[in-house]
């Protein structure tokens, strides 16, 4: 699936929600289902800034593919991480870096998060653009 | 004890108390609102809304010096608030009363004018450990200036300052200590009487934070006998941008103004400024005209219901909302001292308190998660936040009953 | 050269635009109001007061790291409010954008902040002879702690500032040159444009004292390339208590924070704080969130009508108010700068100010007399202050009529 | 006549004016017809604070009487201070130091006169009771 599949179908699942607890319930399940981070990368420098909560995000890049994983010890911000990873983890450097993320204001959430919890949402997809940049330009550099 | 007569006067009727406050009739999500996040800013009711309406639709002005009559009108009312902030902080004179953009300010200013005439390299500040930031980081960028120490009085495990820590910290080289009356995250009422008396038999003046003291308990600052005293006009029902700094008139006299500009000089040349005599020496610049008329509404709104009435209902919805929160086993009070008011912060077993927060907010219920501005209580109790619920005389039983339903369906959803 | 694209543009309908102020109504002494105050503090359109009681009525909650939907609310609107701001002085980035409590405050932000990194004994900082006292006072405490020496440009008999000696006084001992876009007693507007580029290719930065400017003339902060300016919201159709500073981002990471507190720190440990990015490190304490709203609200008022069309059509009554004052032979103007804006200043010969301002405002006219908290322009002029009456575009060739026939009734009585 | 009768008279002469003009007109009229004080007494240490104009004023005792004389830059504070000496002159110190001024706040000057000018009113009151008492507690310690 594309990126833009995927965000398509995260939309879909969210209009089956009534209310927000649901789709909070939903949210929090996936944070449950998050496979964790390797506790290595529980780092300082693997840190995003701009949360109540803690989030660590680690990246690698696998026979041209980025995979992302990540850990947070809050259960929604790693439900919200979560559905990052799920549009953006197994994508290339290039797609990922010029994706068009739209999933999260149709679904309603950034309307709907508390300002510091969507601030967080924003610096994390801000890291994970940034880190498909500079591999992007690490292959360009390397052609 | 409560008497038969606090009995009487204790009967607020909530209900009709809260017709004068129009938020709380918004839905949220589709629930009527809980607003228990009263410590971080309280709602106005009507009458404070239209007294800053009336002032910008009938009398607005620029005040003093004015010759004209809305000039007059406004300084009027101006300065009549300043007489209604004297007498409900029960001051000497409305001298002792300046006007400032809210508690930090104020502490700010103190920090300062006080630091420029009394601090200098080696002397000492002392804090408590239970400060908000706005009473921690004014006094160190202070010491840093004036290379001063800043010492800590230590609190306990229940959040309690322990005194013969502080009675060893006080000795000559102490110029001033600053603490809060009431803490803002534990909750925790100070017997700053007693604090107070110990400062001053060292000769040391006290600055209190009275930020989260003012809205709940009677302040008399002649009976505490307290040097300076700081609020904000926010968290007592006043709008925003407003603040007071209360200060002896002794001490205003003998500390340099803060800032600089009109209002607060009394004649000005490039070679030799004066300054005008207290309070405006230390206002300087247009003040906050609307802001004090509407701080001045609501002291009288509070003043009308009754300050000890206030309390005391206050303090039942408090050992109301102890008793049942205290019925979810995996929560955890933090802050446990005798003496408390406002604010009951808490945090659940294996849960993060942001996503607490976040699942009562879908419920319509608003509590504040986080460090509360109070990061080194945090350290102390080696948590990242609590969840904290803070009280206003429009609060009920009800919405208490409500926060527990929705703690305990947070608690299934995380758990 | 007021081209036919202008002249259309200067069609506003000050017939409309009063409906939008509903103290214009007001009968003073059964005289409908006519108020040429406007420098000191403008009046405030149906707009601005209906947006603060709207925010207190509906979603008045603290801004920043709340977790409810409320705080979410309040914290759009607020940071909506400095991108408002943002645009309408077209700054780069928000992070220029500092709430401030008003101009003075802002003022003293940066003699204070500056100051402390960039001031040093022996340095030296430029004014000119036409400061408001915000723009002294400050400077002269900042110059009296670093011991610096603070000079004045000199203004000429016409209320200009004389270029040549502003060249002399520039070397490379100047660290900021401060001084007013416009100012508020002798209406001069100042070639600042020149002026900065002259104070830049000495190395010098500018801060802008632009209280008197951003209601009357489209200001681009880029286009002038200023370093920081400073403005009120209350003299531009907004509430009290709010003000703004904008600095350039360089120049704002490079000066420490000024007021320590709340909001403008990233860590606090009572070992070692941490300062939060820009605007925020110069944001302590809950801050006037009802006045940025306000704010907000006026700035669209005013971009809504046009700051162009505004600039035409207050040139107009200007220059109309000019030529009837003119036929009083008693009366002498104050300032005759070649480029003005705003207020216009002037004495009637034999009478005092004073008891000329007390008979206007009986027959309902509210102007300022006195010396504007401009001591040394008076002191240059050897007067003890001046009638000053200033304008707004809700203001009416019919509303100057009667300031002239006041004052010729006043002149009656008097001589 | 006492203090009380003289503030009576002003009150009775002001309720004849119909509106705030005639009252000014009035009250410059006073200031035009005050006697001035000695120019050797415009001195700075009989400057009254407090005034956006200036009021210089001077009293002496004769006969056991006080007298006092006045002048000031601006015409209607002229006019103003002319009022309270009509009242308070040429009586005792002891009458002047109890005297129950109350014809200011019913001719309705008070709240129509700027807040300047009727602070300066205020102080000139002040001060004038102030040399009365310095008097009377001369004339109790010379008893
Ligand atoms: C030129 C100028 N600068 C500064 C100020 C001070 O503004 P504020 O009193 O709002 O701080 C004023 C207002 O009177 C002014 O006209
Ligand atoms: C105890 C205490 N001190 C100071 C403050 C700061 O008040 P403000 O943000 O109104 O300046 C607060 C408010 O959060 C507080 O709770």
């Amino acid at each position: 699936m594309t990126i833009k599949e995927k965000q398509d179908e995260i939309i879909a699942d969210f209009s089956f929600f009534e209310d927000w607890m649901d789709k909070y319930e939903y949210i929090i399940q996936l944070g449950k289902e998050l496979p964790l981070i390797d506790e290595a990368f529980k780092t300082d420098d693997k840190l995003i800034k701009g949360c109540q909560s803690r989030v660590w995000m680690h990246a690698e890049e696998k026979e041209g593919k980025v995979l992302f994983s990540a850990d947070s010890d809050a259960l929604i911000t790693k439900g919200l991480v979560s559905l990052v990873i799920k549009v953006l983890s197994g994508h290339s450097a290039e797609d990922i870096h010029n994706a068009d993320i739209y999933f999260i204001d149709q679904i309603g959430l950034k309307s709907h998060l508390s300002p510091t919890r969507s601030n967080g949402l924003l610096s994390m997809l801000k890291q994970m653009k940034l880190y498909a940049l500079a591999l992007k330009t690490r292959h360009q550099l390397e052609k | 004890m409560i008497t038969q007569e606090q009995k009487e006067i204790t009967k607020l009727d909530v209900n009709k108390i809260r017709i004068d406050f129009p938020i709380l009739n918004t839905n949220i999500y589709g629930h009527s609102l809980v607003y228990f996040d009263n410590a971080a800013t309280t709602q106005k009711p009507n009458q404070v809304i239209d007294s800053i309406s009336d002032y910008y639709k009938n009398y607005n002005s620029n005040v003093h010096r004015g010759v004209h009559h809305l000039s007059q009108m406004a300084t009027d009312r101006f300065e009549e608030a300043r007489r209604t902030v004297r007498d409900f902080i029960n001051a000497e004179s409305e001298k002792e009363i300046i006007f400032t953009r809210g508690t930090s300010d104020s502490i700010n200013l103190i920090a300062s004018s006080f630091g420029k005439a009394f601090v200098r390299k080696g002397d000492r500040v002392l804090i408590t450990a239970m400060e908000h930031h706005s009473n921690i980081v004014p006094w160190q960028i202070l010491c840093e200036d004036r290379e001063a120490q800043l010492d800590v009085i230590p609190i306990d495990e229940k959040g309690e300052l322990i005194f013969e820590e502080f009675e060893k910290l006080l000795d000559s080289d102490v110029r001033i200590l600053a603490l809060p009356y009431v803490s803002n995250s534990l909750g925790t009422v100070n017997p700053v009487k007693k604090i107070i008396e110990a400062a001053h038999s060292h000769g040391v003046p006290v600055l209190l934070d009275a930020a989260q003291a003012v809205q709940h308990i009677p302040v008399d600052v002649k009976e505490l006998n307290v040097d300076f005293l700081a609020f904000s006009s926010h968290k007592i029902y006043g709008p925003t941008g407003m603040g007071i700094l209360y200060g002896k008139e002794e001490w205003l006299e003998k500390i340099p103004p803060y800032q600089g500009g009109g209002e607060m000089i009394h004649t000005v040349t490039f070679e030799k400024t004066t300054y005008n005599e207290l309070p405006f020496k230390f206002e300087a610049g247009t003040p906050n005209i609307a802001g004090a008329i509407g701080l001045d509404s609501a002291l009288k709104y509070v003043t009308n219901l009754g300050i000890d009435s206030i309390h005391i209902y206050e303090n039942k919805l408090y050992q109301y909302a102890l008793e049942k929160l205290s019925s979810i086993k995996e929560l955890t009070f933090i802050g446990e001292a005798k003496e408390r008011a406002g604010a009951i912060s808490f945090v659940i077993e294996n849960t993060h308190p942001f996503d607490v927060g976040e699942i009562l907010d879908k419920q319509g219920i608003a509590v504040r998660t986080g460090h509360h501005c109070t990061e080194p209580i945090m350290d102390q109790f080696k948590i990242p936040g609590t969840i904290r619920a803070s009280f206003s005389f429009y609060n009920t039983k009800d919405e208490v009953d409500r926060l527990v339903l929705g703690l305990n369906r947070a608690k299934q959803m995380l758990l």
